[in-house]
């Protein structure tokens, strides 16, 4: 029972609290919020080792400055699918989105 | 071996030219038209003359057996099988008989196919078969035997169905390569069984290891009966030989060359080549000897009501056959092929006089339209008397002297049933040659009359052969078979059948009796068909009428094909039915089809799933990584 | 780097990708033009015929092992190489599909109408699959040639088949790779058994069959290769796949699937199932020589119980390849039996040429009849006499008439069931007889009359083999004469192979538990999976 | 709890904070009320951040996160409708499914961090400092780096060809 793992189990539960929003919500535009709470639980759980792990040279750090990145770019092109999707359907509920249906 | 490079030389080229012949007849036969037999006839005289010179060099050196493996045949692990030629006197005979009388069909065929559309088909397929049967007798060991044996088979069903627009004919030649097959199956286990025994299927090697006691008498037995199996379909023996009168279909000399006087004989000739392997085997040499009596007894019964009059020769030739194989069996190896020798030349002129009387009648093959020819084809009607007094055994022909030592031989071997039938066979053969002969050339004639105004003798392609062949049938009983046990031949083939069946003959003692009891039924034999197609030609319908099951069991082949259609082929055949109906559609593709069917249903039950709601499938994949987490967890921790 | 010591030229692979040239030179130069791309493929496979004529030249045949071996680094973390190499057995199929692979592209030369430069590149990108898979020394590509080869043929069969091709394609590809998937499993089983036994990681063919495997593994890996080869061959009960995938697929696609892909069914046996678990193969030797011999009866039994022509010669192929399964098994099964043995290779080179040229006369009728029911022709010997004339060759060839190829190694191979079992070669001849019975039949019902009446008219008009028909019948003609008569020019070439297999395999032949206890052992071997 | 109770106690404020903000994020029904405790999970994570001794991380996250992600999303908010009405509008029929496997797989995750033998851990602080980091992106890590910020490009072309309107030119 060190540090490390109260960060971890922090980290653990709001992917959790993420990964049921991306689950449960019919909003579109909620569902990329919780997704960018996953994001944040792993920058966390990244950062938490980092600090407190020997060996990892501070790549830890360095990830999760590119997952960041990447988020902010992933958020940019899923709001802007989001925005078009919705000028087509006029409505958000993730759920109206089934032509997959088998 | 000194002195034997000629040999060697005639005998490649004795192979070698009817092979060439075969070839450039089949590429270019077609262009050459009407001179298409020039090319294959040339070869197939070189031929004949090359095979005399193989008998003459067997007469010289009757002791020497010559003996040259061309090549490496077959090479393969344990299994090695050279393609090696044989010449001994036993091979001189065949030579001789192969050689001429194939000579002489070439040039009848001449005449006789003139104007047929096949016309170099036919020669092809002749000069084929002259190959063939050339390694038949050639051959030194069993495998190159049966290539022969096999390749005279596929010509026998090249020309039985050479009229292949008729079914009948078409469905003759496959008759008679499946039945021949049937045989084959034998022969090819009897080969393996001599391979492993023995190592070899060089026929050297196998008599050497034969005489040397190697093989049990167990298996000497089966390998008897097994290459029996495959003599009785070559050769039409009961129960194999229903493919031989329907192969009548083919061309006269067709039936002459192939069906009388050279491959049917491929099965006694193997016989007696295994006489080393035989005469190891009582069992099998009863059974030799039981196969033929019955087959000759049956035959005859068959014949005496048959009208068409190449199956009356047909069934003639499967007695003849009969009786070789009853001399095989009693031991009398020498008379066997003495009678075989015979039978080729005078059942060869049989077969070719009666494609002249065909010839003469349009085509007509029904005795009972014939009659009275007597004087309209002369040379035909003296040359087929002199080829069926020959057959019957009348003195002083050919016939007489050969079939005389096999009916003695029986009676002298102590086997009294097989010579009382045989007896009774040598008079059902008297009554229904002379039925035939008087059916066709006396009497008033019972043709249409348009056919009546066509009649004429064959021209002198076909008729300078009945001649040729004539003379042997009647004169080379006196010229190698006299005086009776004793005569050349005995002492032609006495190097090859060296277990020599040494029975004295004396004209006054058991011999001379056993002659004259044979000589009187043949003459009881000729005057009942005399009396019965001459004098009083309505009393054969009152027997008839008499007893009917007789004459319609004779009638109708004693029922052979009808049984046969059922047992064999229709047992087959629906048991193929029902493998292809039931075993292979319904259960075997039925499964294959049902677990695609299955895979089907499970899909369909399972596409519930697919909602097309992307939260559901993130479900299911965050589900999994969880329980995967888990699982490697649990597998991978501490 | 190693390009083979013995002539310094990548022969085999030059051979195997010499058509992928093709195929690009094809794409370059040929669209839209059929007669360059024709005459691009034809001269493709000339080349790399005459490149496997050379091969068999300078191939030396009383070495042993590997010859012509090339091997190259491929996948290095897996130790991976792009190995090739043939031994007797491998360089004579690769003759073998060289040839045919000529033969195709003659005989289909205006066969298909629809997408025809597609259909030539299909046949090309097959022959570089086929070859492979006979040149390959390395398990991985091994693999990868068997698997690349199914897609052309799919798509031969599914794209330019009859009515029904959906459904053989189909059924064809997942037979197939229902044996593939099955052989995977095996194959990664073997490399990691090595690698864990001898510490070394090779997917080396030659080096795999040299460990001596557990007999847990080699029981249930043994079967895994088994099944996969047994579909391919096909044996009896996964034949059904055959007939369908024949009747639908086009001319060329019969001829090389019955001419070459069969064969490597035989082939993956001899390279695979014997050498590596030759204990697990002398255990199951009952229960394949008695498979083969019912594959025998019961397919030649069916083929004359067919209505469509290329269904009866599909059913003869079953019936001819139990011959080589048979062959095989019943050669390993005695020490010194190697008749069996290489008779099975013989049966199988002389049924590439046969059924082959069987096909192709199939496909010639069917072009000029617009039919394959048997019961719609008749009596066609009279328009058709050259036709009829090569029919005859090749069915009395197929029979198994001495002289010609068929009888050679089927005599052989029934050789080696004799010395294993004589009951079983009693039966087993009897499919002799059959083949004559339905080969006659069906050529007395095509080719000469059965009807009663006197000639059948044909409604359609017919013109008899035309030159290039009659050039692509040729070569198969030479070749089935040479095997009949002189068939001492291909058994050289197996002699030191076969030998080589049964050496590997004769050690076994003591303490195996042939019968059901290959059953039990079997189940032991699955069970120790789990 | 190492590091001190001052430590120990902010620990558990940041760590409450984040988890009711973020619970706040998935349970409120109106969407904008998620959006701002979105925005104090964010700041809470940044706070986290300082406590685990990465300030540059925590600046980034502010300015990234806060500053920018937040008002992207809170756009998009406003540019969609803005639903009222019952739960069922909100949230789907597999909401209990999505909780209980949520938390099991908090709950793996948990054991396995637990169980898992993560090498040597230090209770004082590793994170190593600017220079140090700095040197690591435009060294060893220069290629990855290069890779971001094309894919940044990349996504920031790809955002404005979905987001523009048929026949608009951009």
């Amino acid at each position: 029972m060190n540090a490390l793992f109260w960060w971890l189990l922090v980290a653990f539960l709001l992917f959790s609290i993420g990964a049921f929003g991306v689950l449960a919500r019919r909003n579109v535009i909620l569902v990329v919020m919780s997704l960018e709470l996953m994001l944040n639980a792993v920058n966390l759980a990244l950062v938490a080792t980092a600090n407190f792990r020997a060996g990892a040279e501070g790549a830890g750090v360095l990830f999760a400055l590119f997952i960041i990145v990447i988020a902010a770019a992933e958020v940019a092109i899923g709001l802007a699918i989001v925005i078009a999707n919705y000028r087509n359907r006029r409505t958000v509920q993730v759920d109206t989105y089934d032509e997959l249906k088998g | 071996m000194e002195g034997t490079a000629y040999l060697q030389i005639a005998v490649a080229l004795i192979t070698l030219l009817p092979l060439l012949g075969f070839i450039v007849t089949l590429l270019f036969g077609k262009r050459m038209g009407r001179q298409a037999h020039i090319f294959p006839v040339a070869m197939v005289t070189v031929t004949a003359a090359l095979s005399i010179y193989g008998f003459v060099w067997a007469f010289g050196h009757r002791d020497e057996t010559f003996v040259w493996n061309a090549f490496d045949w077959i090479t393969a692990g344990q299994f090695h099988v050279p393609w090696g030629y044989q010449v001994d006197t036993l091979t001189g005979i065949m030579l001789l008989v192969v050689g001429i009388i194939g000579c002489v069909v070439h040039y009848y065929s001449i005449g006789y196919m003139h104007g047929d559309e096949g016309y170099y088909r036919f020669f092809a397929y002749l000069n084929l078969f002259m190959f063939a049967m050339f390694v038949l007798i050639l051959a030194d060991s069993y495998l190159l035997l049966f290539l022969g044996w096999e390749g005279v088979g596929l010509c026998s069903y090249l020309l039985i169905a050479f009229w292949f627009r008729k079914k009948s004919a078409s469905q003759a030649g496959k008759k008679a390569f499946i039945v021949n097959r049937i045989g084959d199956f034998g022969f090819t286990l009897a080969m393996f069984l001599i391979f492993v025994v023995t190592g070899t299927l060089e026929f050297t090697g196998v008599f050497a290891a034969a005489e040397k006691g190697d093989i049990s008498a167990g298996i000497t037995t089966w390998i008897c009966l097994l290459l029996l199996t495959g003599a009785l379909g070559k050769s039409a023996q009961f129960p194999l030989h229903v493919w031989l009168p329907d192969a009548m279909e083919g061309p006269t000399p067709v039936s002459a060359l192939i069906h009388a006087a050279t491959m049917v004989n491929a099965g006694v000739y193997m016989v007696a080549r295994s006489y080393p392997l035989f005469v190891q085997s009582e069992t099998a040499m009863t059974v030799v000897m039981a196969v033929g009596i019955f087959t000759a007894i049956l035959a005859s019964y068959i014949a005496i009501t048959q009208n068409d009059i190449k199956k009356v020769i047909a069934y003639s030739t499967i007695s003849s056959l009969g009786f070789m194989f009853v001399a095989l069996g009693a031991g009398a190896w020498v008379a066997g092929i003495f009678y075989l020798f015979a039978h080729g030349f005078f059942k060869g002129l049989l077969f070719l006089c009666s494609g002249s009387v065909i010839h003469a009648m349009g085509g007509e093959q029904d005795m009972r339209k014939m009659g009275g020819l007597r004087t309209k084809i002369p040379v035909t009607f003296w040359t087929m008397l002199v080829g069926a007094l020959s057959m019957v055994g009348m003195i002083p022909f050919a016939g007489f002297w050969a079939k005389d030592e096999i009916v003695g031989a029986t009676f002298i071997a102590g086997e009294y049933v097989v010579w009382v039938v045989a007896m009774v066979t040598v008079l059902l053969t008297a009554i229904y040659m002379g039925r035939l002969i008087f059916m066709t050339f006396w009497g008033e004639t019972r043709a249409d009359a348009e056919v009546q105004a066509h009649i004429h003798e064959s021209p002198p392609s076909m008729t300078v052969p009945l001649v040729i062949l004539a003379v042997p049938a009647a004169l080379l009983g006196l010229v190698v078979g006299l005086p009776p046990e004793g005569g050349w031949i005995h002492g032609f083939l006495e190097p090859v059948f060296y277990h020599p069946h040494h029975a004295e003959f004396r004209l006054l003692g058991e011999g001379g009796a056993l002659m004259l009891a044979s000589l009187l039924t043949v003459i009881v034999g000729l005057l009942i068909a005399w009396w019965l197609y001459v004098r009083q030609t309505e009393v054969p319908a009152r027997i008839a009428d008499r007893v009917p099951w007789a004459y319609r069991a004779s009638l109708n082949k004693v029922y052979l094909d009808d049984i046969y259609a059922v047992v064999p082929v229709g047992a087959t055949l629906g048991f193929a039915q029902w493998l292809w109906d039931v075993v292979d559609v319904k259960v075997i593709d039925g499964v294959v089809n049902g677990v695609a069917w299955l895979w089907g249903r499970i899909g369909d039950g399972l596409r519930p799933i697919q909602t097309g709601r992307v939260q559901s499938y993130a479900l299911y994949m965050f589900g999994g990584m969880v329980v995967l987490v888990a699982v490697f967890a649990w597998v991978w921790g501490s | 780097m190693s390009w083979n010591d013995q002539i310094g030229f990548p022969v085999l692979s030059v051979i195997t990708f010499l058509p992928l040239a093709g195929v690009i030179a094809i794409l370059l130069f040929g669209r839209g033009r059929p007669q360059v791309y024709k005459v691009i493929a034809l001269v493709v496979t000339l080349a790399a015929f005459a490149l496997s004529v050379w091969m068999l030249v300078v191939f030396k045949v009383s070495q042993a092992g590997m010859q012509l071996a090339e091997s190259v680094s491929w996948i290095a973390p897996l130790n991976i190489r792009y190995g090739m190499g043939v031994d007797g057995i491998a360089a004579l199929l690769v003759f073998l599909t060289t040839l045919l692979g000529v033969v195709v592209i003659i005989a289909s030369w205006h066969y298909v109408k629809d997408r025809e430069m597609g259909f030539f590149i299909s046949l090309l990108l097959l022959e570089v699959g086929m070859v492979g898979v006979f040149c390959a020394t390395d398990l991985f590509l091994f693999y990868v040639f068997w698997e690349a080869m199914l897609i052309p043929m799919y798509f031969i069969i599914g794209i330019w088949g009859g009515p029904r091709r959906i459904y053989a394609a189909i059924k064809f590809f997942l037979f197939t790779l229902i044996g593939s998937l099955l052989m995977l499993l095996a194959i990664i089983a073997v490399v990691y058994y090595v690698k864990d036994h001898t510490g070394t990681l090779t997917f080396d063919i030659q080096s795999l069959s040299r460990v001596v495997y557990s007999y847990h593994l080699q029981y249930w890996a043994f079967l895994a290769f088994f099944v996969a080869f047994a579909i391919k061959v096909p044996m009896f009960p996964v034949h059904t796949w055959l007939p369908d995938a024949h009747v639908e697929a086009p001319t060329a696609g019969s001829v090389i699937l019955a001419g070459v892909l069969l064969k490597m069914g035989g082939y993956g046996m001899l390279r695979f199932c014997l050498p590596f678990f030759p204990d697990a193969a002398v255990a199951f030797v009952p229960w394949v020589v008695g498979l083969s011999v019912i594959a025998i009866i019961y397919g030649a039994l069916v083929a004359m119980m067919q209505k469509d022509l290329k269904k009866l010669v599909a059913y003869s192929s079953v019936s001819h390849m139990g011959f080589v399964t048979a062959g095989i098994f019943a050669g390993i099964a005695l020490v010194g039996n190697a008749a069996g043995v290489e008779g099975a290779i013989l049966v199988m080179l002389s049924h590439g040429f046969l059924t082959g040229a069987l096909f192709l006369m199939v496909g010639f009728l069917y072009e000029r009849t617009h039919t394959r029911e048997i019961a719609e022709m008749g009596t066609l010997g009279k328009p058709l006499p050259v036709l009829a004339g090569f029919f005859l060759f090749f069915s009395f060839g197929s029979l198994g008439l001495p002289g010609l190829s068929g009888f050679v190694g089927e005599f052989l191979s029934l050789y080696g069931v004799f010395e294993y079992s004589r009951w079983m070669a009693a039966v087993a001849a009897i499919g002799v007889i059959l083949a004559a019975a339905y080969l006659l039949w069906m050529f007395q019902r095509t080719m000469y009359n059965d009807r009663g009446d006197d000639e059948v008219k044909p409604s359609f008009p017919l013109k008899d083999l035309g030159a290039r028909e009659i050039a692509s019948l040729v070569p198969l003609v030479v070749f089935v004469i040479w095997l009949g008569v002189y068939p001492r020019t291909f058994l050289e070439f197996l002699h030191v192979p076969v030998q080589t297999i049964l050496d590997r395999v004769t050690p076994s032949l003591s303490d195996a538990s042939a019968g059901m206890g290959a059953l039990a052992q079997l189940v032991d071997s699955v069970r120790g999976l789990f | 709890m190492p590091g001190g109770d001052f430590h120990a106690l902010l620990f558990v404020i940041v760590a409450v904070w984040i988890l009711v903000c973020g619970l706040g994020v998935v349970l409120f029904r109106r969407i904008m009320y998620s959006a701002v405790a979105m925005v104090f999970c964010f700041l809470g994570v940044a706070f986290a951040y300082a406590l685990l001794a990465a300030p540059l991380v925590a600046v980034i996250q502010i300015l990234v996160y806060v500053g920018a992600i937040s008002v992207v999303i809170i756009f998009a908010i406003m540019l969609t409708e803005v639903q009222t009405g019952r739960l069922e509008l909100f949230f789907n029929r597999q909401t209990a499914v999505a909780a209980i496997t949520a938390l099991v797989g908090a709950a793996v995750l948990a054991v396995v961090s637990l169980s898992a033998d993560i090498g040597k851990v230090g209770d004082q602080s590793l994170t190593p400092g600017l220079r140090q980091l700095s040197r690591l992106i435009f060294d060893r890590y220069v290629f990855p780096f290069e890779l971001v910020s094309l894919v940044l490009v990349g996504a920031m072309v790809g955002a404005i060809v979905l987001a523009r309107r048929e026949g608009e030119r951009p």
